[in-house]
């Protein structure tokens, strides 16, 4: 079988894999390129596990062909903190005691950024519907969601030094 | 002498029984004598059994030292999730 | 397997009628890749259409709107201009699967997929909306509600697929609304659906009506009876009355996982009638 | 040193119990860097792929696997055949594991293949030709015990009765509980009810699915890497199934993606063991998500009688009930506890809970948190709540008069020691929810709940660094932040900072041997043990500093971190404190730690109250959850965030087995929804915030007075929606789980 060559950006870094035509961007980044923060709870995109953003657009992985990535700009769970200073929601998901078993946390992370980049100040319905993708088993989804309101409250107070929506640069 | 009960099906292995006593200063104690006088006591003990001991249960302790007028309940062996 | 994602429509049509063996077009990929991991697809080749960049365009069309086959809904739901005038329509794509699914998801591919369970479509249907269809010997356009002739079967032959799909100028005192039947609030497959368009006169009473149903039968039904129980009225509570009543009689669903035969055949009814309260209030400006 | 129960006294005064430190492992899990069951690799390492039946029940005639070995890239293909004698305490695994004579249930594994690419895997298994001869099937608990049913294994006779029956049944054993005459209880009550409900199997729906990486050298030694909740029980179990020495093989557990008792046994890692050996390469074996839901353990699905009878005045003359539960293919289904468990909430005189365990060709069920208390709980607090309707009583009232309580008699024997039930329904009363004014088709359910909670055998070692610092190894894997409050147990009577100790799970070779995390058992018995090693390691530390100073030991006791004279006769000396002393160490002695092997025991129940308030659409059966409050007793919360983490997913578990998770099979026995599209656990937006009442009865046998919380939580939520639901419906719902179209038809509409 042909392999495709790609060049892509993750988390800002060039990055270059080649990949079957039918494996999934999750597959690439787990088993080709040792990003295993994103998880496979599915494979189906029911659960948000594998949860990226691809040039802005918050994505499963899992659904999306390895193949798809060329020329596109991919953040990650691991690009989420700059370097050991922590992306807030990350600090407030530790302080509500926001995960449990932590393997859905991940894909959560990047998905109430993708939504507070989007809407800094969210109702409790507008979090509860736009994690709804992503399955928390344990916690009841009670903390998350509280630590997603907390977060926006948070980031709201600074002058309205509100992060610019996500980048487009969708390269057709 | 220990109080000891077993579970309701387990009642007909004590030959009819609701409660026997025994002297005995240890779960370990009680299940062999149980073992030695019950056949049909002594396939259940085997396949394994939880204890409790005057309220406290224990799953799979047989050394637990027993008071003279302590009860003890027989049933079945206990499992979490 | 082969990977193609070509940069013209020309290009896509030209892949797709050479292609030897079993070839499925790439949109958002989210029923797709679903369908080729559980094995029930194993497609020879795969040709991306998101490359294409007209494909990837809301357009004005006329004073309609050409919606291309790889705009996902979530960017159906940014466009504010066709979120107001085809409310009901931009509501069922932002109804498909997750925030993630809905970054992909299309609703060409809603329709091609052909599920009868597919949540745009019946809004389609209702709003008249039009697929455009490119194949090596041009361009046709088809009526959404003849694209599908059962479960996982379209019209489409040999080297075609939807470029786009095309909705009318909304009429005056028009609205449109599409409710679904879930088991959950997020995440399901709809166990009925109902896509309602109607058009209202000065005085409020109503002249034209689409009624939609979907999961109730192989394909999804454009119901011209239960359109009729509209017409003709201010759609106040008798004619929504008959309403649910002709969209239960229209419904011949089977029971599986999702519902009952009996649950689907209610609840048609039910949401046919709440949607066409919100489709009324549309039209009237309430809302 | 090692706590006393019941002689020690009971420690209430705390510094870093009852606060919200950071879990340890917090920092991995928010970035991506903790390592789960699928994130592990080895240089070589292979695919494990397995293959699994697409029938319900069918014999195996034959198994070609030529073709498939032959798949270039493909090392090893295993079979039943690769897996030979065992004793017999695992085989019942080693057929579930792998089919041999037949395959029992649609999933049920029957090959598996070890290649050099996941696409190389999976074109070798489309290659295994199985010659299946399809059986009849039976997966209805009800269906399965009738004498018409198709006989699963006939070499099953019915336990438990007072005669061993002659002919083969799907009924394993029976099972038998209570106390006094309720036949004469019944009679002198003023309303009987008697109902018959049903519930259908869920899974545990932890996100993370089943993941291992076995590696195997020809020398006979063998590692595995997985996410487990008891990587010693993989041990033995593996160890067994092989022919391996058990220490030969080491395990070290993941972090762990949820378990809730379905990881409390194997399914995968025998057969990663058994592809590596005969690969000799490491193997990679990861479920998918439609494997977990039709090969590994679900509950069971049931069918309970219930008969209660009660006074105009509230009080409960007797309980009967009949439970019968389907455990899968294999007998061991959780019927004994649930019949147990059915009536342990009230103080009865005449009681009887009689359990039937049926086999039937589903997976072989696993224990999911409370195994079998959930579905018995829903029966028996159904009718409870039914009588209060018709007697016109108040539920809680009548909850109260009739609760168990310290020293009362258990439904299941035993008396109870002190027990927390009457203080979460005095809360529960007190609580502005159970006033709060109710709106048009909406309604509100109680219903209380209980469970056992364990000890068991645990080891613990509790190592101190030359910098003051402490290493604690546990064995029992974190499954919700047990990290942080064994952590925590143990800085507190060290008398450190929390951050001065890192707990960690260690692996089967660095630590005796521990039971697995179930039972609600951990923050209670590995932080008995963590608390008992601490003593331990303080003990040795006051030693040292007795010899400092020249004095005896009994002279010196240990306060705030630091060794200190007992009183002034001991002579004047500064404290040493835990830096001190580490410091020394190795002048003064050598390394110091402290240890604790035991086989806990004084576990303390569990009991929780919850309160619900549902909305029904009486057109669709659409049932909204408005607002949820749980009351459970924790003896003491040591980390109260995941106490509270408990009791909110427990409850939305219980949510969505009341509303909508339920194994669909077809006419073909076949599962029909093994996915989490069509297997729907509650998302984000179906639920409003859960809020946790903490209320904290000691518990005299541990001695910061820690219960269990885990399981409990989950035990009174079915019935509690149920009676909501059926509140709000006007009519009483049998059937779980309350899916628009039953709730519809209950109403009548359909």
């Amino acid at each position: 079988m042909f392999q495709i060559q790609v060049s892509t950006s993750i988390n800002g870094d060039d990055t270059e894999f080649s990949c079957e035509a039918d494996e999934t961007l999750l597959d690439v980044l787990r088993d080709r390129l040792g990003m295993t923060g994103s998880k496979e709870g599915c494979g189906t995109g029911d659960c948000g596990a594998c949860s990226v953003v691809v040039d802005g657009r918050l994505v499963c992985s899992c659904l999306m062909l390895g193949a798809e990535a060329q020329g596109r700009e991919i953040e990650t769970i691991e690009g989420m903190a700059d370097g050991t200073e922590l992306h807030p929601l990350q600090q407030k998901f530790l302080d509500h005691a926001a995960l449990q078993c932590g393997v859905c946390t991940p894909g959560f992370l990047v998905a109430a950024k993708s939504l507070l980049e989007r809407n800094d100040d969210p109702t409790e319905e507008e979090v509860r519907y736009w994690l709804a993708g992503n399955l928390c088993r344990c916690t009841g989804y009670d903390k998350i969601v509280r630590a997603v309101l907390d977060t926006a409250k948070d980031m709201r107070k600074p002058a309205k030094t509100k992060k610019p929506a996500a980048k487009k640069r969708v390269k057709a | 002498m220990v109080k000891v009960q077993v579970w309701g099906s387990l009642k007909p292995a004590l030959e009819g029984a609701d409660e026997i006593e025994l002297e005995a200063a240890s779960i370990r104690e009680v299940l062999d004598q149980l073992s030695d006088t019950y056949p049909a006591m002594k396939q259940a003990i085997m396949r394994g059994v939880s204890v409790s001991v005057d309220g406290r249960m224990y799953a799979n302790a047989i050394m637990v030292p027993l008071k003279p007028d302590s009860e003890v309940f027989v049933l079945p062996k206990l499992v979490g999730g | 397997m082969q990977y193609h994602a070509p940069a013209t429509v020309k290009d896509a049509v030209k892949l797709l009628a050479g292609s030897k063996g079993s070839t499925q077009i790439l949109a958002g990929g989210t029923d797709l890749l679903v369908r080729m991991r559980s094995g029930f697809s194993e497609p020879d080749t795969i040709i991306d259409i998101k490359r294409i960049s007209p494909m990837c365009k809301i357009a004005r069309d006329g004073k309609g709107f050409a919606i291309g086959a790889a705009v996902s809904s979530a960017e159906m739901s940014e466009n504010a201009a066709l979120a107001k005038a085809w409310p009901g329509v931009v509501e069922s794509a932002a109804l498909i699967g997750s925030t993630q699914v809905q970054g992909r998801a299309t609703i060409a591919g809603n329709l091609c997929n052909a599920s009868p369970a597919a949540d745009s479509v019946p809004a389609m249907v209702a709003a008249g909306a039009k697929a455009v269809i490119r194949g090596p010997k041009g361009k046709r356009k088809v009526a959404v509600e003849k694209i599908c002739k059962g479960p996982g079967q379209t019209i489409l032959k040999k080297g075609e697929l939807i470029e786009a799909i095309v909705l009318p100028a909304k009429p005056a005192r028009t609205g449109d609304a599409y409710l679904r039947f879930i088991p959950r609030t997020e995440m399901d497959i709809a166990v009925a659906g109902a896509g309602i368009c109607v058009t209202l006169d000065a005085k409020g009473v109503c002249t034209a009506a689409r009624v939609s149903l979907g999961a109730i039968a192989p394909t999804v039904l454009l119901v011209s009876r239960a359109a009729k129980a509209l017409i003709g009225t201010r759609i106040d509570d008798e004619a929504l009355d008959a309403l649910a009543a002709a969209c239960s009689a229209a419904a011949r669903p089977i029971d599986d996982k999702r519902g009952t035969k009996e649950f689907r055949i209610h609840v048609a009814g039910v949401l046919a009638r709440r949607a066409a309260i919100i489709a009324r209030d549309r039209a009237l400006g309430k809302s | 040193m090692n706590f006393q129960p019941g002689k020690d006294t009971l420690k209430r005064n705390f510094k870093t119990v009852g606060t919200r430190t950071p879990r340890p492992d917090g920092l991995d899990k928010i970035t991506g860097r903790a390592q789960f069951g699928a994130d592990m690799t080895a240089p070589g390492m292979l695919w494990g792929l397995i293959l699994r039946s697409p029938h319900a029940h069918a014999r195996i005639r034959k198994i070609d696997t030529s073709k498939a070995e032959a798949v270039n890239g493909v090392h090893a293909v295993v079979t039943a055949a690769d897996f030979g004698p065992c004793p017999d305490g695992v085989l019942d695994v080693r057929e579930n594991i792998m089919a041999r004579e037949k395959a029992l249930y649609d999933g049920h594994a029957v090959a598996a293949v070890a290649a050099t690419s996941r696409a190389a895997a999976k074109q070798a298994l489309k290659l295994i030709k199985v010659d299946y001869e399809v059986l009849p099937h039976v997966t209805d608990v009800d269906e399965a015990m009738k004498p018409s049913a198709p006989v699963i294994n006939n070499k099953l006779f019915t336990k438990g009765l007072d005669k061993t029956p002659r002919k083969p049944s799907n009924v394993a054993e029976r099972f038998e509980f209570g106390h006094g005459d309720v036949e004469a209880g019944l009679k002198q009550a003023d309303l009987v009810i008697e109902r018959t409900f049903k519930t259908e199997a869920t899974h545990q729906g932890y996100i993370e699915p089943h993941a291992c990486l076995a590696s195997m050298g020809s020398d006979g030694k063998g590692d595995i890497w997985c996410c487990t909740q008891g990587h010693f029980m993989v041990r033995q179990v593996c160890s067994a199934l092989l022919g391996m020495d058990a220490s030969a093989l080491r395990v070290t557990a993941s972090e762990i993606g949820g378990g809730f008792g379905g990881k409390t046994t194997v399914f995968i890692e025998p057969v990663a063991l058994a592809l590596s050996l005969k690969s000799n390469r490491p193997v990679k074996v990861v479920m998918s998500r439609s494997e977990v839901l039709r090969a590994s353990g679900p509950t069971s699905s049931t069918s309970i009688d219930i008969k209660i009878g009660m006074n105009k005045d509230g009080t409960i003359t007797a309980g009967d009930a009949t439970l019968r539960y389907q455990g899968g293919a294999f007998p061991g289904s959780a019927v004994p506890y649930g019949a147990m468990a059915a009536f342990a909430c009230y103080d009865l005189k005449a009681v009887r809970a009689v359990g039937y365990d049926v086999i039937a060709n589903r997976p072989k069920q696993a224990a999911y948190r409370a195994p079998g208390a959930p579905m018995a709980a829903y029966a028996v607090e159904s009718v409870v709540d039914e009588l209060c309707k018709e007697l016109d009583l108040d539920p809680l009232d009548v909850r109260l008069k009739n609760a168990s309580s310290d020293g009362s008699k258990a439904s299941y024997g035993p008396n109870f020691d002190v027990i927390g039930l009457r203080a979460t329904l005095e809360a529960a009363r007190a609580h502005p929810h159970y006033k709060a004014k109710l709106g048009r088709n909406q309604g509100r359910g109680v219903a209380c709940g209980f469970w056992f909670n364990f000890g068991g055998e645990t080891s613990v070692s509790l190592n101190v660094s030359a910098d003051g610092t402490i290493g604690l190894s546990v064995g029992t894997p974190d499954i919700g932040g047990s990290r942080a409050s064994i952590g925590n147990m143990a800085a507190e009577e060290l008398g450190v900072p929390h951050d001065k100790v890192r707990c960690i799970i260690a692996d089967t070779a660095s630590l005796g041997y521990n039971d697995v995390t179930d039972g609600s058992r951990v923050t209670f018995a590995s932080g008995l043990a963590a608390i008992n090693a601490a003593r331990d390691a303080i003990g040795k530390m006051c030693e040292r500093a007795a010899g400092i100073w020249g004095i005896p030991v009994e002279a010196v006791t240990w306060e705030d971190g630091a060794a200190r004279p007992s009183s002034p006769n001991a002579g004047k000396h500064e404290p040493l404190t835990l830096a001190d002393i580490a410091a020394q160490a190795g002048a003064t002695g050598g390394p110091i730690s402290g240890h604790c092997e035991i086989n806990a025991e004084g576990a303390g129940v569990s009991f929780a109250t919850h309160l619900v308030d549902t909305e029904v659409d009486p057109e669709t059966g659409y049932v909204k959850v408005l607002r949820y409050t749980v009351f459970q007793d924790a003896g003491k919360a040591v980390h109260p965030s995941y106490v509270e983490g408990q009791f909110q997913g427990g409850a939305v578990q219980g949510i969505g087995w009341a509303l909508n998770e339920e194994y669909i099979y077809g006419k073909d026995g076949t599962l029909q929804n093994a996915g989490f599209l069509d297997y729907r656990i509650p998302v984000a937006s179906d639920l409003p915030m859960i809020d946790a009442v903490i209320v904290e009865v000691p518990n005299p046998g541990h001695p910061y007075g820690v219960r269990g919380v885990g399981e409990t939580s989950i035990v009174p939520p079915l019935a509690a929606i149920s009676n909501s639901v059926s509140d709000a419906a006007g009519v009483r719902m049998t059937q779980l789980p309350m899916s628009p179209p039953r709730v519809l038809k209950a109403l009548g509409r359909i």
